[in-house]
């Protein structure tokens, strides 16, 4: 029989306001095996844990249960206090009479009803816990960062500087990202590239730094501290080793119809291309769905104006296989399609243009070179029209729920930038909101409408109609003046909502990272814990995790390294010890357990059991501890009910059921 | 019966088996248990007729552990069992020499029972060998007959086919005996009331002894210890004072059979009380098939079970309500 | 008509929530202050897929009038398979239930995130009312647990 | 003598169950067992065996010892109340009735079970002869007349009249509370009676089990019978369930259990079966660790321990409900002819 103490937290008011503690102590004096109960202002505070230590020290107490928040806020605060006093950490359970009930209800007396049999239920647990002993684990000291934009380069950056080995994998054929692809950045104004590039080659040079380009993560096992990944090198059909980056290839192949990715389908390519000037590495790769010699069998241009023989057609994907003992997700954004916005003529006008395309255009290096023109007719715009929130804040499924953060600071950027350079234009922007929290931030935006004219209506465009003369015709409303707005514009700029890449989803998948319905990766929390995944080992850095500029990005992309650091500094790690264990006694070795471990942590051996005088070889499962994540899906599928998870046994949870529904 | 006796000497004397399993005569025209023949001489008690229904393919998890091979004879259903067997490691595909045996349908002497005939001295047209389509029965109060299709099991009718899954060698023809569908029991229930459904389940496991017949020769239910034996889950395996625990036993068992029951029909045929227990892992058979696609367990080794799979677009579960 | 017969019928509700999403998703409720009758008693499991038949088979047994089981949305599993187990399990089981003439609206599965408290909170005040309207359960528990 | 015709049983049977319970064979879902009368319930007569034996009338297969209530940290403690309510079982056949004599021996024996006694002294046993004797019977080889039940009163069925004859004092109070529907048997009564009773018995000649010999079982024969090495063969297709247990007339062990209500512990006792591999479990584990020795022990038991410990009496009535029940076709007959055989072979 257990020897149970049970702390009753006041929670200051929080709990105390609706539930009678007292009472709740009181009544936990009548469970089996209960020897103590005392209630506490904050059982959190030094002096509370120091009561639980105390009591367990003269009561002897071999299980505590404390009635008070959440166990995601407390549990380690009690079990580590626990713990000082010479109990095994696993002896203590929570119940959650705050979140689960002070909170919720009203009514003091059901409140504490309500509390009482939670506090049973944690009670009846406690009495069928056994003491647990975490596992170890090694440290690999190496990390995998996923996705090569600033995000990806920072985090790797800073690893290296630390001293560990970074790999970094990206799924185009250079490093540079979503970064590489802007113009000028806000609200500085200064060059994209100038600021970008060294850091490119900083990554690239870094004698730390391994950089797989067009290539991606095809596999993920393992756990934390000992991942083992699987990375598809795509065959670039161009040798790295031999390309020098002179470029002939690209000037002289003969098929150049592709629409260019990076100046997002503006103008096109070569069939064999680098997506920019500065790409990192300088070393080509060839497109075979656009490339005359693989869909036809004739050409090979590139490869007798080679010099440096450097093109290899009969290249094949590869696979590396490397172990990590962090992994970074950089994975960034896009800007959605654009299909459920018809009314804005996106497909119907060339002269409608997202944002993003309004920075290739911008581009002294963009498809014209830098100058403000219509992809119509070529013609300077005269009459241009920002319009906001496209895709972002919608309540409906059309769009996004969540606001994209960047877009109000752009189109000030754009907005200006045009001003400047081409003063004839008139900039007029409908927004909902603007939104300009940061550094420097609002003082921009003020500048684009004071300093620049810039036109800011506040009020949404219902449609945009292509009109016969070439020109579009903006409806829209003003809601501070209360009237309908009829605007001819040359140019219409869409501020697209931004998403995670495509292609996250399965990435978090193999990662075991839980991803939320946006498909932005979760955080361990919110607040506390920003920039980890639930899923140990695995860090969160730039856009995957959620909208941010530049330098939210990059700090982050920093925080993200700290942890990863932090991580391969130890040794060795201690392992969860709530895994499944099978009683080899009962076990069947039917396998069936293993189908559905998604950690692949159940073998089967045969082994010489003793079952009872009966003596003879047995194929049983077994789990390998520190790869077991301690889900329990095997538990339900074992028949026999030999597979149990430890810390939320079958029993325990048998318990529970019997002890709530009494 | 002859050819197989002649091939089971056969493989006995090269010593190609060490022992052979099949049935051994009764001393009722109605009654030959599962036996291990480990002579030729022995053979003698050999009988396989249309009163073998007993499937065998258990009885292997406890013959690999034997030295040396064991023939099995397995009808064509009792096939998928072994199977599912080999597919949960609980069999040594090494150490067994199937002879697929041909299956006319098996009787089923509660039917015949049924009808009201009692004091049966003789039952001729029950051998493999018997062409006929009838049943004489001789008894202390006269002579009966009955045909031989309404003394069948109730799995006859709704037969899988005659062929055999797995086997070394077959002997013997084969029937085909399905005459009714399948599920059309199960359908019925399904249309009806919950007060009605509740009724009918009410009234027929109220029947129940909590014997474990049906547990215990259930192919799949092969545990080494049922969870009903444990006490890891505190259920008893014997009748408690309140009928609960009967209804948890019989959900819980068909729940750890879901997906790997194979429709063997043992469970009904051995219930001392007569309940459809097929009903119950027949439900679970229906909605598999509904809900992720038809599956047969037994059918494939290789194929992964329904309940230790999944796609990303299963139905959700508020589907049973939805159904209505 | 007696006085016990007017008594008010206060339901026990046993909810299973996964710890990752849906337990969370019910401390959201908890600190956004979103109420749901104090009927429903929250059981922290580590994953949906941990939830076996027999505990909710045992809740009805011990008298439970009705059982939730709340896990992480499919594809949001932070065990990443998990509740794409439970959700077959659970559709099976629930499926039988109905089968054997258990009111379907004493069972149900509900996903919740961690962000979802607001769902977390709408989801137990209709449970808990459908459960008012099923009323008590007579037909699984055992009468020993009653009296 | 008395008759009373078949188509007034109803109100025969009304009459009793308006006095006291009445248990006796109803069909429900297609399978007839004892159970209690009742307007709408579905008497059947003339199934000559109830698929489960009629002793849970005495020692039902569960029934509750005493309730522990917990009160905080106080416990009370309840023990179940004896029946104390008077009832008849209508319909019990000679086998049976001789199964209720074994469990006598067991449980009205030092120390008395005291559920049981009080049981079987509000319990009037009213017997049927067996109309139509059926292959799996074997009552005879047990000195048991199925055409002359003991009991009660005896019953026979005839054409369209049962005849009732009280034997007991208790035989004659119910016939006095049932005495409205009866009518007196004249001498043409008594000889078709007789004539059933001769008939039953020529029936009985001719089954196949009758003429089987108990020969070489007794209670002298322990260690030999016992080391037989045929348990080794015999045991093999047993499935380890425990239809032949719970089915029989005369198996009376049973497992005590604690079952929590969550207020408490409700102590009950449940048959068990020497098949169960928990049967006589303990602390320290199981005394018979293999299924061959839980087999052997049923049949060492009812053919070995119990006429060695009850003046010869065998604790098997041939009533053959194992006979048709076994899913593997095993029982206590085979184990029989099989020692039988073993036995001719050394002559």
């Amino acid at each position: 029989m257990q020897r149970i103490g049970v702390f009753v937290c006041h929670c200051g008011s929080n709990i105390a306001a609706t539930v009678d503690v007292k009472k709740v102590a009181e009544m936990a004096l009548l469970e089996p095996g209960v020897v103590h109960a005392e209630d506490y202002q904050y059982m959190c505070s030094e002096a509370g844990q120091e009561k639980i230590i105390e009591a367990i020290r003269e009561k002897n107490l071999t299980g505590v249960v404390v009635c008070s928040c959440s166990p995601r806020m407390h549990e380690t605060t009690f079990r580590k206090a626990a713990e000082k006093a010479g109990l095994n950490p696993y002896m203590v359970e929570i119940a959650n009479i705050r979140e689960h009930c002070s909170w919720i209800h009203k009514d003091m007396e059901e409140a504490t009803k309500k509390a009482v049999i939670l506090t049973r239920a944690a009670i009846a647990k406690v009495n069928l816990n056994t003491p647990l002993k975490p596992g170890e684990s090694r440290v690999t000291k190496r990390a995998l960062v996923i996705g090569g934009g600033i995000a990806g380069i920072q985090t790797a950056l800073d690893i290296a500087d630390a001293g560990y080995e970074v790999d970094i994998v990206e799924r185009e054929p250079s490093i540079g990202g979503r970064m590489s692809q802007l113009d000028k950045t806000f609200p500085t104004l200064d060059c994209s590239a100038c600021i970008l590039t060294p850091k490119m080659v900083e990554a690239s040079a870094h004698e730390k730094i391994n950089i797989y380009t067009y290539s991606e993560v095809e596999k993920v096992s393992g756990f934390v501290g000992d991942f083992t990944v699987d990375i598809r090198k795509k065959a670039r059909y161009v040798d790295m080793d031999k390309c020098t980056g002179c470029g002939v290839c690209q000037e002289k192949c003969p098929s150049k119809k592709a629409p260019s990715e990076f100046n997002r389908g503006l103008n096109t390519r070569s069939a064999i291309y680098t997506p920019f000037a500065q790409a990192i590495p300088n070393v080509p790769v060839i497109d075979t769905d656009s490339c005359i010699k693989f869909k036809t069998g004739k050409c090979g241009v590139c490869s007798k104006v080679c010099q440096a023989g450097a093109i290899d057609y009969t290249q094949k994907d590869e696979i590396v296989s490397q172990k990590y003992g962090a992994i970074v997700v950089a994975t960034g954004f896009d800007t959605i399609k654009l299909d459920n916005y018809d009314e804005y003529a996106y497909s119907q006008s060339k002269d409608v243009i997202t944002s993003l395309e309004l920075e290739r255009i911008m581009n002294a290096a963009g498809p014209t070179k830098g100058h403000l023109e219509r992809f119509s007719d070529g013609k300077a715009p005269k009459e241009m029209v920002f319009i906001q929130c496209v895709g972002s804040r919608c309540a409906d499924d059309r769009g996004k729920p969540y606001c994209s953060k960047i877009c109000c600071m752009y189109t000030a950027k754009h907005a200006m930038l045009i001003r400047d350079k081409y003063p004839d234009v008139n900039v007029t922007v409908f927004y909902i909101d603007v939104r300009t929290p940061g550094k420097n931030f609002d003082e921009f935006y003020r500048r684009a409408v004071e300093q620049y004219g810039v036109n800011y209506i506040k009020g949404q465009v219902g449609k945009v109609i292509p009109q016969p003369n070439g020109k579009l015709l903006v409806q829209g409303s003003d809601l501070l003046d209360n009237r309908q707005i009829l605007k001819e514009a040359d140019m219409v700029v869409l501020a697209t909502a931004i998403e995670p890449n495509e292609g996250v989803r399965k990435i978090a998948t193999m990662l075991t990272a839980s991803i939320d319905t946006n498909n932005f990766l979760t955080e361990a929390h919110a607040k506390l814990r920003p920039v980890e995944s639930p899923t140990a080992g695995i860090f969160l850095s730039g856009v995957c995790q959620g909208p941010k500029d530049i330098p939210e990005t990059v700090a982050q992309a920093g925080a993200a390294a700290v942890k990863a650091i932090g991580l391969l500094a130890k040794d060795k790690l201690l392992t969860n010890p709530c895994t499944a264990q099978s009683d080899e006694l009962l076990c069947n070795g039917c396998s069936t357990c293993a189908n559905v471990c998604p950690y692949g942590a159940i073998s089967y051996e045969d082994k010489e059991v003793n079952d009872h005088g009966i003596r003879e070889t047995r194929r049983i499962a077994v789990v390998n501890s520190a790869l077991c994540q301690g889900c329990g899906a095997c538990t339900v599928t074992c028949p026999s009910g030999a597979m149990d998870l430890q810390g939320f046994s079958n029993r325990q949870i048998l318990a529970e059921v019997d002890a709530i529904c009494r | 019966m002859q050819e197989l006796i002649k091939r089971a000497k056969e493989l006995l004397e090269d010593g190609t088996v060490a022992r052979v399993l099949g049935w051994k005569a009764g001393d009722l025209p109605y009654n030959p248990e599962p036996a291990y023949f480990d002579s030729t001489e022995s053979l003698a008690d050999f009988v396989y007729n249309g009163f073998c229904g007993a499937n065998l393919s258990k009885y292997l998890i406890e013959a690999s552990k034997l030295e040396g091979k064991t023939l099995v004879c397995l009808k064509p259903c009792d096939t998928y069992s072994f199977n599912q067997l080999l597919k949960e490691h609980r069999i040594d595909r090494d150490k067994a020499y199937v002879i697929g045996v041909g299956c006319k349908g098996k009787l089923d002497i509660e039917r015949i029972r049924k009808m009201g005939i009692k004091g049966i001295e003789q039952i001729s047209g029950a051998e493999m060998e018997d062409a006929a389509d009838t049943l004489t029965i001789s008894t202390i109060y006269g002579e009966r007959s009955c045909k031989f299709a309404d003394a069948m099991l109730e799995r006859c009718h709704v037969c899988k086919g005659k062929e055999h899954q797995v086997y070394d060698e077959l002997i013997g023809e084969s029937k085909e005996t399905k005459d009714a569908d399948r599920f059309a029991e199960v359908a019925r229930i399904e249309a009806m009331t919950p007060e009605e459904k509740f009724a009918f389940f009410q009234k027929e496991l109220s029947k129940c002894i909590r014997c474990n017949a049906c547990r215990n020769v259930c192919p799949a239910c092969s545990c080494r210890k049922c969870v009903f034996d444990s006490n890891k889950f505190d259920s008893a395996q014997k009748a408690n004072v309140d009928s609960f625990e009967e209804k948890m036993f019989h959900i819980i068992r068909a729940f750890h059979v879901a997906g790997r029951c194979t429709d063997c029909g043992e469970c009904s045929r051995v219930c001392p009380q007569g309940i459809p227990l097929h009903l119950f892992n027949r439900k679970f058979i229906k909605d598999i098939d509904e809900f992720y696609g038809e599956y047969q367990a037994g059918m494939d080794v290789n194929a992964q079970s329904p309940l230790t799979d999944f796609t990303f677009g299963d139905v959700e579960p508020g589907i049973v309500g939805e159904r209505g | 008509m007696s006085i016990e017969a007017k008594e008010e019928f206060r339901p026990k509700i046993v909810a299973f929530c996964c710890n990752w999403c849906s337990y969370a998703g019910a401390d959201l409720a908890g600190s956004s202050r979103l109420g749901y009758p104090a009927d429903v008693k929250i059981i922290r499991v580590p994953c949906s897929c941990r939830v076996n038949p027999m505990f909710i088979l045992r809740a009805f047994e011990k008298g439970a009038d009705g059982v939730i089981m709340c896990g992480c949305h499919p594809g949001d599993c932070h065990y990443s398979t998990g509740n794409y187990y439970a959700r077959r399990r659970m559709t099976l089981l629930f499926s039988m239930l109905d089968y054997i003439g258990v009111e379907n609206g004493r069972t149900r599965v509900e996903w919740v995130s961690a962000a979802e408290g607001v769902k977390f909170s709408t989801t137990m005040n209709e449970f808990v009312e459908k459960i008012h309207s099923l009323g008590k359960n007579v037909r699984l528990g055992d009468l020993r647990c009653r009296n | 003598m008395y008759k009373i015709a078949k188509e007034n049983l109803t109100a025969l049977f009304r009459l009793i169950a308006g006095a006291q319970e009445l248990y006796l064979p109803v069909k429900t879902a297609d399978q007839v067992n004892f159970g209690a009368w009742s307007e709408d319930a579905e008497v059947d007569l003339d199934t000559l065996k109830s698929v489960k034996s009629p002793k849970d009338a005495f020692f039902p297969q569960s029934e509750n010892l005493y309730t522990c209530r917990k009160d905080g940290k106080k416990i009370s403690i309840e023990p179940e109340a004896l029946k104390e309510q008077n009832f008849v079982i209508f319909g019990m056949k000679a086998c049976d009735v001789r199964g209720v004599e074994v469990l006598d021996k067991v449980f009205l024996a030092d120390p008395v079970d005291t559920f049981y006694a009080a049981r079987r002294d509000h319990g009037t046993i009213v017997s049927m002869a067996c109309h139509e004797p059926e292959e799996s019977c074997f009552c005879k080889v047990f000195g048991i007349d199925c055409a002359e039940p003991a009991a009660d009163v005896a019953t026979w069925m005839v054409a369209d009249q049962l005849y009732w004859k009280p034997l007991t004092e208790k035989g004659e109070a119910l016939t006095k509370i049932v005495e409205s529907v009866l009518e007196a048997a004249d001498n043409a009564d008594e000889k078709s009676v007789e004539e059933e009773k001769a008939a039953i018995r020529g029936i009985v000649e001719k089954l196949p089990y009758s003429n089987l010999s108990l020969g070489g079982w007794n209670g002298e024969v322990l260690t030999e019978k016992f080391d037989s090495a045929l348990w080794e063969e015999l045991y093999k297709p047993c499935l380890a369930c425990g239809t032949c247990t719970f089915v029989c007339p005369t198996c009376q062990c049973y497992d005590i259990k604690d079952y929590d209500t969550g207020h408490g512990v409700q102590r009950y006792r449940c048959w068990d079966s020497c098949m169960y591999s928990d049967f006589t479990m303990m602390a320290h584990g199981n005394n018979r660790t293999s299924q061959m020795q839980r087999f052997r022990q049923r049949f060492m038991h009812k053919l070995v321990y119990f006429p060695a410990n009850n003046d010869g009496m065998y604790s098997c009535v041939g009533c053959g409900r194992c006979v048709e029940k076994c899913p593997a076709a095993l029982n206590i007959v085979k184990v029989i002819k099989a020692f039988e055989k073993q036995g001719g072979e050394k002559a």
